[in-house]
């Protein structure tokens, strides 16, 4: 029932919503989305975390029994953390819309609402038909926050985000009723249930694995958005509102990610085996050409949505190393890119609702302006930048150490030799090192365009927009007081950021309680793909050699 | 971090075992270090917090000081108490998890310390330094009290805290917490002037040039792992000793011994300004002076020596020592080249910049040529003396508005209240040219002696390095000397700066309004050291005016207060005093006095051959005659071409102006070189040219092809069905009939083939 | 009722051939065919939807023969559901054409091209 | 030759048919609308004789002759003409609901009971009479002799003799599939396999076995433990339970079957349980949708008030 709780309760404080009145639906909102909130904290107690690996919350409830049909709901650890990160990500959402939506505010906030329980239900779906419609359901909403509430170019927009995304999952889904097709062949019955599909799948041949490999992959890789196909990410995430952003690279392109972790991996093992590094050189040409893409952009809000392919590559890349460090890395990566991401869309909302543009032509040294919201870009930059002691950088390292060591998960059969043994000096031995060693040059890209960015806006001299002349002087100028605004933040803004900051904090610090609870989860991902390799997954542990005698004296001669 | 301190207690009674399988000496203690990154992190709250909380004072000054000051204590008491072996102290697990047991199926990335001498040697002087700079900064940002202030300190705080997790980590990951931690401290504490652009191009810069050096530390790292399965130092060394990797293979002539210390080297020459990575370093002299003298000289620049001595066990292991004799030419290349440009140049903050990457080269010339000790000495003294010729040149920044070009300053130490600050320049000055007695004299000849001693066959021609070395050491005294002769000596004169703390307080030397001023400089006033016109000079001499009186001026140059003056003094005598260390004799090391023992007993110690004896002479002592002679021939071709007249100038120099010396007239003889070397070679150019440009042009192109092809393609896959449409469009006609005849024709005609079919 | 309904499906006066599928089929068809024509010949648009409701009767009857035929009683149940659909559109299409009727005070269907592409 | 079944006879009745449904189309001035209905139903007739003889050779002796057929499918052949054909659309709404009623008998026929009651009320009782008020709002019936007045679209019908060929291609297409066929209707459904599911009716059975006699003195229908009635199909009988708990077995009544409307209930919820949900769905989405375009405020567009202005301006020049 907890899960379900999570899933009804905003979609009650929805309807609420749409029958209240208008002037309190921002506050009913943000009630709604602190009830989902302190909901998921709550479930996050009740969880126990020593059996992470376990679906826990269970609930079934036959819908269409005839074709197999249920809405059965359950959470493992790696699926917790997402629905504790949308929810945290909820009430933020309605901080930032506290002022930016003046029109239609009930239907913003109730689709608002509507959007959080489809995306908590993606995570805590256990039936295939459910996460589904749940995962498609997040288009609709998604789409009307872009196409009503978003800037200039926002129906086409809204209409290439949904189109591109949906197209894709459509072939998604032909892959996945195939899966269930298969089951229902050989089993005899029709069920959706994805534990019972994860087994058929793995049954299926490998050339059909592959087959069903790609289509998932189209599906899922354009919500994530895996290299080439990413064009819909930029523009949707400059017409959005800000809380759309801040959803969309926070929690939409965690849908994705997810996806990928939960069925792609699991339903095609081998074929993923076979094609994982053509796909991880897919994801570090990603990495780069993002990063380098940022860098000429002269929208602030543009930079920061490319940003999120180049991240996205790294949690990828970590995912298709297919061993632990890297699919742990990935799964952190997912909470650190929608923490640092989204609040650095939120800061760039902040800036926008003060000064109506986000080109960097227009704007600088906001420094001397704004110190509370430069401080809160620096530290989020550096969150992003994958600074050590913040959050992002324990995703990233794990990631690339991921990659490094990938080698010898990696298939060879594409490539016509076998699989290198030791991960340096086996025969493929040095593809993983070099895939991590080019993904690598993303860190610098990465310092290079945030940096870029924070040198023009937040530092150098100061520049406004020409409306804002007024503003040379040091008090607040009219057109923030006509906003509602003043210069610098507000309580209510710090009140959203602040949060963010602190879990980014706690989470590079002390990573630890996240890192031990996901393992569980990661070993099973890990053991299947081992277990489809056909081989031990633990190398036979080499003895240490004990430290010679001689050695003490002097390791040179 | 905070309740690490409120439960220090308890866990010095009862630390949990660290490394329990590695069975090397290590063993728990030390927890006492832990205060250090306890005050760092207090301090660092309160100085952040003295900003929202609108303290206007000098609070957060003074409270960094306190804490940084009890840091130091934490130390000395660690240190004091520090026999030999090797400590751990546990702090919390970082980034550590365990997915199988075999090797190489654990991560253990701890917050933890390791302490060993080599540890405490670098810990004493960071945090002594950093707290005696703290006290300098709370008078030379007293300007900024307030929000600049709380900025400042906080930065501040957090780069001695990570320079503490640098420095004591257990790990390589630890280590690289501290290695981007101070990266970033760097950044935000060069950007500090942030509306200066030259100040945030420079900062960025810093970052991003360290950033290409981390991306081979972060190689190194996950290569490491994967070799030794482990990043925690202990099992690595006793790995490295036992000379095998995790599957027990030898590594002596394998990749590992190879790949790992070049990757580990890229990451250390970025951070230290070494060979290609060294542009940053000058421009990181845009910060405030007290950020230059800790971070751009004393410490975090060391970062680099202090890595590769950390993981000097795996250089040495190789055979032929490849990465070795690689550090030990770059290190002498580096330091060639740069003291080329510290003549040139006439920013005297620029010029100890410059020095600085000089002497870093020297330290790792050091550790190439197999003389840790040299290295690890060099990097002690070079700590004090260049801390104490940045915070004097920082006192006379300050003094006069941020003025830096030698050529519009002269015989400041003859001006009132300038005295001390004279005299620390000149201990400082004379440290660096290495005159005989000094302490940078003793560690200098450390590292030439061992480049002499040290037999090719296990590096390649160590004479040669030596060699440019102490060319290098005759043309540091040049322009070290340079410097102090024009700024030092010789008739009082001045030109204001324009500093920023001046430009933020609207308070201008000529009185004239903001607007104006910056009409009539436009902008690039950053950096003067390019200008070669000087302007209004001559409007403001005062030959000879021992008793100038600033007040009938409109510009006033205040003399350093009792804080800049007690830090001055402090760092001086220390810098005099680090002489006194050569001589300390310790059961552990049969050379390099203290220092030598410090090494000797961490993992960094070596035991360097010698084969230099020449008519039973040997290394060290010819080196002393010859490194002196070459020392005071530099020192001597300076006051020759810049000193003034008289005993001020050793009786050698003839300038009577702050502007014009013998050296003007021998410049133009040099033609292009004396000018291309002013211009720093050009390398900035090059760089822009040959990587930035090409790289920004790839962006645009990528952005280009993003925009076009990418997105172009789904687009027309998007236009498709819309020219489909379009074609054929004409059959809507919009006539209800047309349709529904369209339709039962169709029927029609489908049944009928179907008709014909089944028939 | 039931002696009514004996009689019917006995059949009286046995003068008449038997009745087989193919004559309710036929039925059937010929009530589409008219329907058919009647929605391609008439302009009034209301007598146009009537033609689909023929359409839609016809079909009707088709289903029920066969489910008598197949003695299965989908048959009917499509009918229902035959039923539901013209229900439906008898709701839209009326709605729609009272809208277009209080615009245009017409209902020819030649009146509104407007549609095309 | 057999002309029974030569397609060339078949299909010039049915060109023939054609000729009289093209001649019975609406048209401006004189229309012989009259001939073509004789002709039309002369076709329909003949086709139905070939049908009939068609299975009078081949039907068995229980090929059960059926006069109501014929009545029937005239009526509602004749019916639908008359919709397509008469200018008037009150008149054709009202042959509409002839059909209507014809096609129930129809219905009858092949025991569809409820659906032929459904039919009537729902077609004939809700859907014609909504289409009686619509057509009753937007047109004007002009006086009888005044036919002139009617709506010229109302009175010409477009294209007449290429739509009829159209349709009189896919009729003689399906007839000529037809002829391929004469299958026999079989005899009444007696114990089909949905009987199987009286055993979810127990009272039913209950009270048909009280009605025949074989509950006395108390008994009941016994029950297994989950409540259902213990029923051997293979001989027809049913489980009793004595008023002292004995348990005998007792024959199924001979009159006890499923009735239509209890077959249909439990085809509609048993086996299309999801299209009746969407049907629900889409009943609502056409009320909804009809609110909303009912609700919707509409003015005049630019080619009335052209036309308006046309016409008043012509009155007025007509004054002047």
């Amino acid at each position: 029932m907890m899960l379900a709780s999570l899933i009804i309760v905003p979609l009650a404080f929805a309807l609420f919503i749409a029958v209240g009145p208008e002037r309190s639906a921002a506050r009913v909102s943000l009630v709604g989305m602190l009830a989902t909130l302190g909901l998921s904290i709550l479930a996050a107690f009740a969880f126990d975390w020593g059996f992470g690996g376990q679906f826990q919350f269970g609930m079934s409830v036959d819908w269409l029994p005839g074709l197999g049909l249920t809405l059965s709901l359950g959470v493992d650890s790696v699926a917790l953390m997402l629905v504790l990160l949308t929810a945290v990500l909820g009430p933020v959402c309605v901080l930032a819309s506290w002022t930016a939506i003046t029109e239609r505010v009930k239907t913003y906030y109730a689709w608002m609402m509507v959007l959080q329980a489809a995306m908590i239900g993606v995570f805590a779906a256990r039936d295939l038909v459910f996460f589904y419609i749940c995962f498609e359901f997040t288009l609709i909403p998604m789409f009307l926050l872009i196409a009503l509430y978003g800037s200039t170019n926002r129906m086409r927009a809204a209409t290439k985000f949904f189109l591109f995304t949906f197209t894709g999952s459509v072939v998604a889904l032909a892959g996945l009723l195939y899966v269930a097709w298969h089951h229902a062949q050989t089993r005899g019955v029709w069920t959706f249930e994805i534990d019972a599909l994860e087994l058929a799948a793995r049954t299926l041949p490998p050339h059909v694995q592959a087959l069903i490999l790609g289509a998932l992959l189209l599906g899922f890789a354009v919500k994530v958005p895996l290299f080439p196909l990413h064009t819909w990410l930029p523009l949707a995430h400059t017409e959005a509102p800000t809380a759309g952003s801040v959803i969309l690279a926070g929690v939409l392109l965690k849908l994705g990610t997810y996806a990928i972790y939960r069925f792609v991996l699991p339903f095609a093992p081998e074929a993923v085996i076979e094609y994982a590094y053509p796909l991880a050189v897919l994801c570090t040409i990603g990495i780069i050409y993002g990063g380098l893409v940022c860098w000429v952009q002269t929208d602030v809000k543009k930079l920061v949505a490319y940003s999120s392919v180049a991240h996205l590559g790294f949690c990828m890349l970590g995912m298709f190393a297919l061993n632990h460090a890297g699919v742990t890395g990935s799964v952190l990566y997912m909470l650190n890119h929608g923490l640092s991401t989204g609040a650095l869309f939120l800061l760039i909302g902040m800036m926008y609702e003060r000064y109506h543009t986000r080109s960097m032509k227009e704007i600088g040294g906001l420094g001397a302006r704004m110190p509370v919201w430069s401080t809160f870009l620096v530290f989020f930059v550096m969150a992003s930048v994958g600074l050590p002691g913040l959050n992002g950088f324990v995703g990233e390292f794990l990631c690339l150490m991921g990659a490094f060591q990938a080698s010898d998960a990696w298939g060879a059969g594409l490539w016509g030799t076998t699989p290198g043994d030791s991960t340096v000096g086996g025969t493929r031995g040095s593809l993983g090192p070099w895939v991590a060693a080019v993904a690598g040059t993303g860190m610098i890209i990465a310092a290079i365009y945030l940096l870029y960015m924070v040198g023009k806006v937040v530092f150098g001299t100061l520049r406004e927009p020409p409306g804002h002349a007024s503003h040379a002087d040091h008090h607040a100028g009219d057109a923030h007081r006509a906003a509602g605004l003043p210069v610098d933040l507000t309580r209510r803004e710090i009140g959203a950021l602040a949060p963010i900051a602190a879990l980014c904090v706690f989470l590079g610090v002390y990573p630890k309680p996240v890192l031990d609870a996901v393992q569980a989860p990661v070993e099973r991902t890990v053991t299947t793909i081992a277990e489809a390799r056909g081989k031990p997954k633990f190398r036979p542990p080499v003895e240490l050699a004990p430290p010679a005698e001689h050695a003490a004296e002097g390791a040179h001669p | 971090m905070l309740h690490q301190a409120l439960h220090l207690l308890p866990t010095l009674a009862a630390a949990p075992p660290a490394h329990a399988d590695s069975g090397a000496a290590a063993t728990p203690g030390g927890q006492l270090l832990m205060l250090v990154p306890a005050l760092c992190v207090l301090a660092a709250l309160f100085s952040a917090l003295s900003g929202p909380l609108k303290i206007r004072s000098k609070i957060p000054g003074y409270f960094s000081v306190a804490c940084l000051a009890g840091a130091f204590v934490a130390v000395l008491l660690t240190y004091l108490g520090h026999e030999s072996g090797v400590k751990i102290a546990h702090g919390f697990e970082w980034i550590t998890f365990k997915w199988g047991d075999g090797p190489g199926q654990a991560l253990t990335g701890n917050f933890a310390f390791y302490v060993d001498s080599l540890t405490l040697l670098w810990m004493l002087f960071v945090t002594g330094l950093g707290a005696l700079i703290a006290l300098y900064s709370v008078e030379y940002m007293a300007d900024d009290v307030g929000l600049g202030y709380a900025r400042y300190f906080f930065a501040f705080n957090i780069f001695v805290l990570s320079m503490s997790c640098l420095v004591m980590a257990d790990n390589l990951l630890l280590l690289f917490l501290g290695w981007e931690g101070v990266g970033l401290c760097s950044y935000l504490l060069i950007g500090y002037f942030y509306k200066k652009p030259v100040a945030v191009a420079a900062a960025k810069k810093a970052f991003i040039v360290n950033r290409i050096g981390d991306l081979g530390l972060v190689l190194g790292l996950l290569a490491t792992f994967v070799a030794f399965g482990t990043l925690g130092y202990d099992p690595l060394f006793a790995m490295i000793r036992a000379g095998v990797d995790a599957k027990g293979a030898p590594i002596a002539d394998s990749w590992v011994t190879d790949v790992i210390p070049l990757l580990l080297m890229a990451g250390a020459f970025g951070k230290s300004a070494q060979v290609f990575f060294y542009v940053w370093l000058p421009d990181a002299m845009e910060g405030p002076t007290p950020v230059s003298a800790l971070i751009h000289a004393a410490t975090m620049v060391t970062a680099g020596v202090f890595l590769i001595a950390r993981m000097y066990p795996l250089y040495a292991a190789d055979d032929d020592h490849m990465a070795l004799s690689l550090v030990a030419w770059c290190g002498a290349i580096t330091a060639l080249w740069s003291a080329t440009i510290g003549m040139s140049i006439f920013d005297i903050k620029r010029v100890m910049g410059y020095s600085t990457i000089s002497q870093l080269g020297y330290m790792f010339a050091g550790l190439g040529l197999l003389a840790p000790t040299g290295a690890a000495f060099h990097t002690l003294t070079h700590a004090f003396f260049k801390a104490t010729l940045f915070l004097a040149v920082g006192a006379v920044m300050h003094g006069f508005g941020g003025q830096l070009d030698l050529r519009r300053l002269s015989g400041v130490a003859r001006m009132r209240g300038f005295g001390i600050v004279g005299l620390a320049m000149l201990v400082g000055s004379l440290n660096l040219s290495g005159v005989p007695g000094t302490a940078g004299f003793f560690s200098k000849d450390m590292i030439l002696a061992q480049g002499f001693s040290t037999p090719a066959s296990m590096i390649e021609a160590p004479q040669a390095i030596a060699w440019v070395l102490l060319l290098t050491a005759g043309l540091t005294a040049y322009y070290t000397f340079r410097a102090f002769f024009r700024v030092f000596t010789g008739p009082v004169e001045y030109l204001p700066g324009d500093d920023e703390h001046l430009l933020e307080h609207g308070r201008h030397p000529k009185g004239t309004t903001l607007a104006e001023w910056h009409k009539q400089h436009g902008h690039g006033h950053g950096h003067d050291h390019a200008h070669t016109e000087l302007t209004g000079v001559a409007a403001r001499r005062a030959h000879g005016r021992k008793d100038f009186d600033p007040t009938t001026e409109e510009f006033d140059p205040h003399p350093p207060g009792w804080a800049i003056n007690a830090s001055l003094v402090i760092c001086a005598l220390l810098a005099i005093a680090a002489a006194a260390l050569y001589f300390v004799k310790t059961p552990h090391a049969e050379e390099g006095g203290w220092v030598g023992g410090m090494i000797e007993r961490s993992s960094a110690a070596f035991h360097s051959p010698h084969e230099f004896n020449l008519l039973g002479i040997t290394s060290h002592s010819a080196m002393y005659l010859v490194s002196a002679l070459v020392g005071l021939t530099g020192i001597a071709v300076a006051a020759f071409l810049h000193a003034p007249k008289g005993w001020q100038g050793l009786f050698l120099g003839s300038r009577d102006t702050a502007a014009t010396s013998r050296a003007d007239a021998l410049t133009p003889r040099l033609g292009r070189v004396a000018r291309w070397a002013r211009a720093k070679w050009y390398v900035d150019e090059l760089y822009d040219w040959f990587l930035v440009k090409p790289l920004r042009g790839i962006a645009y192109v990528s952005s280009w092809i993003d925009k076009l092809l990418v997105d172009g393609l789904v687009d027309a896959a998007g236009a498709l069905p819309a020219r489909v449409g379009r074609v054929l469009r004409p059959s809507q006609s919009g006539v209800l009939h047309g349709y529904a005849a369209g339709m039962a024709g169709g029927v029609a005609l489908v049944l009928l083939l179907v008709l014909i079919v089944l028939n | 009722m039931s002696d009514a309904l004996t009689l019917a499906q006995q059949g009286w006066p046995a003068a008449f051939p038997a009745v087989t599928l193919a004559h309710y089929l036929f039925v059937s068809a010929a009530m589409f065919t008219v329907g058919l024509i009647g929605f391609l010949t008439r302009r009034n648009l209301i007598i146009m939807f009537l033609c689909t409701e023929l359409m839609f009767q016809a079909a009707g009857i088709a289903l029920v023969a066969f489910g008598r035929y197949h003695l299965d009683f989908s048959g009917q149940t499509f009918v229902i559901f035959i039923l539901t659909v013209a229900a439906a559109e008898a709701a839209m299409a009326l709605a729609l054409v009272v809208l277009l009727f209080r615009k245009r005070e017409t209902l020819s269907a030649d009146e509104w091209t407007e549609m095309k592409g | 030759m057999d002309l029974l079944t030569n397609p060339i006879v078949l299909y010039l009745v049915i060109a023939l048919g054609a000729v009289g449904v093209c001649m019975a189309l609406p048209r401006r001035g004189v229309s012989p609308q009259l001939v073509g209905g004789i002709i039309a139903a002369v076709a329909g007739g003949l086709i139905v004789l070939v049908l009939s003889l068609r299975a009078a050779r081949q039907g068995g002796p229980d090929a059960a002759p059926n006069l109501f057929f014929y009545v029937f499918a005239a009526v509602a052949l004749g019916a639908a003409l008359r919709v397509i054909t008469h200018p008037r659309p009150v008149y054709a709404a009202l042959y509409f609901i002839l059909t209507v009623l014809a096609s129930a008998g129809l219905f009858l026929l092949l025991s569809a009971e409820f659906m032929a009651f459904a039919l009537i009320i729902i077609y004939a009782g809700a859907i014609i009479i909504t289409y009686l008020f619509v057509i009753m709002l937007a047109t004007q019936a002009p006086e009888a002799g005044k036919e002139h007045l009617l709506a010229e679209y109302d009175t010409v019908s477009r294209e007449p003799i290429a739509a009829t060929t159209a349709g009189f291609v896919v009729l003689g297409v399906l007839t000529a599939m037809l002829l391929g066929g004469g299958a026999q209707l079989p005899p009444a459904p007696a114990a089909d396999p949905s009987q199987t599911r009286l055993a979810q009716l127990p009272r039913k059975i209950e009270q048909s076995l009280r009605d025949a006699g074989c509950l006395k003195g108390g008994g009941a229908l016994a029950r297994s433990s989950l409540g259902d009635p213990v029923i051997n199909w293979s001989d027809r009988t049913v489980q009793i339970e004595g008023p002292d708990g004995s348990r005998t077995w007792a024959p199924m009544p001979d009159g006890l079957e499923l009735s239509n409307v209890e077959g249909l209930g439990f085809s509609l919820l048993e086996d299309h349980p999801g299209s009746i949900e969407i049907a629900g769905v889409i009943l609502l989405m056409a009320m909804l949708g009809a609110v909303v375009l009912s609700r919707k405020q509409v003015e005049h567009d630019e080619e009335l008030k052209r036309r308006r202005a046309h016409q008043l301006a012509d009155a007025g020049g007509a004054v002047r």
